[in-house]
């Protein structure tokens, strides 16, 4: 018998099979980050010439479309594997569940959500975002998109083996989301308008520790439902 | 505990245990609901404040901790579904979830009711009045996923995750008055050491909370015999129960 | 070594199989058969613990399979329908994951692709190969895998007679050194009769 | 030899099965739908509390939700089809190609875009729009989500083989589809400010006519390139 | 009456057959035979039409099949790797659709699902199938087609042996009725030799 591959062997090993998959279909990262731009670009070319009333929609424009993006792309996170059968055999393999699915949800936010987070600041200026904003943006969504990805992740899991998975998808996830929303867009305002918000981001950052202990256990009971 | 309760892990036995309870919970609500809706839409003082209106609270508040406390038992109900494999605990989550729903919905629609003479509007987007929503979009959620699956097991088991995952949203409806300034009032009634309230609207308050929860209670119990029995469709008991219908 | 008791297996209201007892010894191959739709997947599925019986337990040495889930994945080779090729990826990085996944150096590969004929098509994304080729891919697990128990349902398909003869004497190979082969196929084994057993699903009217 | 199928129908086997379908799958109607509220609600509450902001931004995002949701139903149209095998059986009927891809894009609009339209006052209501902006906001879609629907499949029957569509398809379709969402909020705002908006409204017609003529047999002839 | 001349295919720069003349007469029956990725998928689907060769051209009945599209479709049926059942529908409700596309009647229906062994999955999701029922309804158009031209891409995949010998019989019938049938298979047909042809592919070294 061949010795067990080491936890850490096995997440890289599909860590870095997902990154390669991404980057050579490409797809999967350009796509959630133009739909990102598109959203944004379309918002601002229908709300037009009215630089205040960006302003003031900013926040929350920006942090829809994150969203948005982000439950777009979630649906690939274990679609093409339950499909082509990769995903029985990520189920057979003797590393923990748990492991192999917390590498798959990091490639996942690596590539959908890490060039977004780099690039809005670009489009916050497009939408005329206040400067005091930046930084909050910057933080809420580092912290806050691995929530997006980690909960997503279950809601991907249980609906991944139905044929009317999309959705439900939506239905089960986006409630988990709003807090997260919320807290996220208040957060930008109170920037904007120079009072704290730290007490919203350390809300944010708890719950995004909870989720990233607690997700991929989820994710990894959901994925035997499913595939059962 | 286990070797008590395994008995009742049984489908039959549980159905029938269920059957016996029915009737009792339904006397039991009926009595707590009239005493306690008399008290508190006629009897008690209207508040110095919010004037009659006020009487909505004593739906209000009821339902809105019954739509808490029904997700939380689903939640525990799944949890025993993934962790000990109990059958009955998908019968259980099955029965609840409406029946949560409609609470949910109740606190949401007297809430409105009600907002809109103390606060001038029906609706906002206000931290409880929100995560009060999306525990209404939980409910549909577990429903909705519970009924995508053709194979009743899987989906059960499916639901379950679900549930537990939605847990997270009750402390935040529970503390959003706390977290962030809304126009939503603070607790007052579940505040344990020393309910900040007149006596005249505690009692009231509280036989009526007692009577929907025994409501509840049958509602789910009712709703749980069908579920056992749809789920044990193909095991003799059910098909003498079946017969002995018939006759 | 592994061995089910008293499985039954229902799927849309159609009784599959009911109270199926097996048991497998180190050396056996079997042979399920049966008709189409008779559930010789289902069957499969149920071994290897991807699915759950209604009825019964699936045991590997002499535990119940849910419970020793990590020493039974080490030991076990399922290859479904649908064999888990990723076609954005080329046939050796294909390859190379499935060894990286044992946790064997990736230096065999070039012999590898000769054992499943797919030499020169190194480079070649799997969504430009034939059906055949593209299954070879997953075979190709056959000779690097140090499992025990092989679970196999139609490795048979698409592959051509030649490949089908390299296939059966792997197999073959595999049971001489003390693993368990369990397979479908529709078409005949050309093993020495005396080799394996066959064990065939009935249809079930009820 | 049986006679050939008459062109009427033929078109009308295609639409039933693809209605059928999607009443089966329900999710093809309910995702687009859900996915149009889930939009204009995320900005409800990120907007939040302010009434008049959101009266200004309404004409804007309701027909950017629109768009949106028909962009991301698109990809259905063909790529199902594709992978089962369908689509070479289509192209391989006896009838010409271009009355069955008509008939498949009527059923996709008909499944996505029409109960879209059928709920846009309700929210349209909950986006504050003004009562004046109703009526032009109901004919612009009516007339403007089937020119979406017509530009958008030729995109999608240019991609559909291709692994990597997603990203192809958006950049392929939005610069055509943002003439039509400026008229459009061009004339519900206009509408609402109780200026004339007929003549946008002309224009808009024009394109839907030349697209409902054209399209057709674009898709058709994409198509065959597609499954070579 | 099918007849194709100085075919050429080349795919990936690999060149897969080269100047082939092949003529089809009604009542032959053809297999094309082959190892894995020697082009009997990319040859049939350009005798069908939905490929391109590189050079050379097919025609039917004297007209290059692009010319004549409409009569050479409404006399084809082809079948190939995955066979266009769409999972969201019923049994039922697949056939229905392929009877109406063939503008037949749809009272055949219950008849049509015996021969093909599904009686009783008549409502069931084709989604629910196991593998060889899901294919037999793409294979029960054998049993309902008027179409003179047949081009089945392994046909006998996932199919039970009982399922492959009525399928035999159905291609013996269709060519005695003065039909062609052009399929591939890895496996031994079991027809009288003297009723078929087999044409080998062979691999090109370059
Ligand atoms: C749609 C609108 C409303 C919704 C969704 C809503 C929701 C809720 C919920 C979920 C609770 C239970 C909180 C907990 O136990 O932690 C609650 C409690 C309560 N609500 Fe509302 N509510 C609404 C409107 C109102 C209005 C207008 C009033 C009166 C001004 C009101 C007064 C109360 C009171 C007094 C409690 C008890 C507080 C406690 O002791 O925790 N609610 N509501
Ligand atoms: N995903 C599914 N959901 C519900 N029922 C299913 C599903 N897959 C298969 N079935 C049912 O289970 C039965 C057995 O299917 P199974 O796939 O095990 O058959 P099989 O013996 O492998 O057949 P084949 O030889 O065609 O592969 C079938 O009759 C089918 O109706
Ligand atoms: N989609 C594709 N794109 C590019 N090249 C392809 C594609 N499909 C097949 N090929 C190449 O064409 C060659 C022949 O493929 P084809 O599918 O015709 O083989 P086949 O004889 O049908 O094989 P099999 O018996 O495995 O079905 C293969 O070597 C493959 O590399
Ligand atoms: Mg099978
Ligand atoms: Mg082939």
């Amino acid at each position: 018998m061949n010795p067990a591959l080491s936890y850490r062997q096995a997440f890289n090993t599909i860590l870095k099979r997902d990154l390669k998959i991404a980057l050579r279909h490409r797809d999967d990262i350009v796509n959630p980050l133009l739909f990102f731009i598109i959203v944004i670009t379309l918002f601002a070319i229908s709300v037009g010439a009215m630089p205040n009333v960006l302003m003031t929609i900013a926040p929350g424009v920006i942090w829809v479309a994150a969203l948005l993006s982000t439950l777009l792309s979630l649906e690939r996170l274990f679609k093409n594997d339950y499909q082509d059968g990769s995903l029985e055999q990520l189920l057979l393999s003797p590393c923990p569940v748990f492991i192999l699915v917390l590498a798959k949800i990091v490639a996942h936010w690596l590539v959908t959500s890490l060039p977004l987070i780099l690039l809005a600041p670009l489009l916050a200026m497009m939408m005329n975002l206040h400067p005091d904003g930046y930084l909050a943006l910057f933080l809420t969504l580092l912290l806050g998109t691995p929530i997006l990805s980690l909960l997503g992740a279950i809601g991907v899991a249980l609906t991944v083996a139905l044929k009317k998975g999309g959705v439900l998808l939506s239905l089960l996830i986006l409630p988990l989301y709003i807090p997260v929303l919320i807290l996220a867009t208040a957060a930008v305002e109170a920037a904007t308008m120079n009072s704290p918000y730290q007490g919203h981001l350390a809300i944010i950052a708890a719950l995004f520790f909870a989720s990233l202990i607690t997700a991929p256990f989820a994710v990894g009971a959901a994925l035997k439902v499913s595939t059962n | 505990m286990w070797k008590w309760l395994h008995p009742y892990a049984n489908p039959e036995v549980a159905y029938q245990f269920t059957g016996k309870l029915i009737p009792w919970f339904n006397g039991i609500a009926f009595i707590l609901l009239s005493i306690g809706l008399f008290l508190g839409l006629a009897y008690s003082p209207a508040d110095y404040q919010q004037g009659e209106t006020v009487r909505i609270f004593y739906i209000h508040v009821p339902a809105a901790i019954l739509s808490m406390g029904l997700y939380f038992a689903m939640a525990i109900a799944g949890l025993s579904a993934l962790v000990w494999q109990l059958k009955l605990a998908h019968a259980a989550i099955a029965a609840i979830a409406p029946v949560g729903a409609a609470f949910t919905a109740i606190a949401l629609i007297t809430g409105a009711a009600w907002g809109k003479p103390m606060w001038g509007t029906w609706w906002i987007w206000d931290a409880r009045l929100t995560s009060e929503l999306i525990l209404l979009f939980l409910y549909f959620g577990v429903i909705a996923l519970g009924n995508a699956f053709e194979d009743k097991s899987q989906g059960a088991k499916a639901v379950s995750v679900l549930a537990l995952v939605g847990v997270v949203n009750l402390p935040i409806i529970h503390y959003s008055v706390e977290w962030w300034n809304t126009l939503h009032q603070g607790a007052t009634v579940t505040k344990f050491a020393a309910p900040s309230m007149a006596m005249s609207m505690y009692i009231p308050f509280v036989i009526c909370f007692f009577g929907c929860a025994f409501l509840a209670g049958s509602l789910i119990c009712k709703r749980f015999q069908g579920q056992v029995l749809a789920r044990n469709s193909l095991r003799p008991w059910v098909k003498q129960l079946a017969l002995a219908e018939d006759n | 070594m592994l061995n089910a008791s008293n499985l039954t297996c229902i799927r849309e209201e159609r009784i599959l199989f009911d109270a199926l007892d097996l048991d497998f010894q180190p050396g056996d191959i079997w042979q399920i058969a049966g008709a189409n739709g008779t559930g010789k997947t289902s069957l499969l599925r149920i071994l290897a613990g991807l699915m759950e019986p209604e009825n019964g337990e699936v045991c590997y040495q002499q535990t119940a399979i849910q419970k020793c889930a990590e020493e039974y994945h080490q030991d076990l080779l399922y290859l479904g329908h649908s064999p888990g090729v990723k076609s954005e990826l080329t046939v050796l990085e294909n390859l190379k994951f499935n060894l990286q996944l044992c946790s064997q150096d990736t230096e065999q590969c070039e012999k590898l692709l000769e054992q499943v004929d797919l030499f020169g098509f190194a480079d070649t994304l799997a969504a430009h190969l034939s059906a055949g080729q593209h299954r070879r891919i997953a075979l190709a697990r056959l000779w690097l895998t140090q499992a025990k128990i092989w679970i196999l349902d139609e490795p048979f398909t698409a592959i051509d007679k030649l490949g089908v003869k390299r296939l059966e004497q792997r197999i073959l190979e595999h049971a001489d050194q003390g693993g368990i082969v369990i397979l479908t196929t529709h078409q005949d084994l050309s093993l020495p009769k005396s080799r394996y057993q066959t064990l065939t699903l009935e249809r079930i009217f009820s």
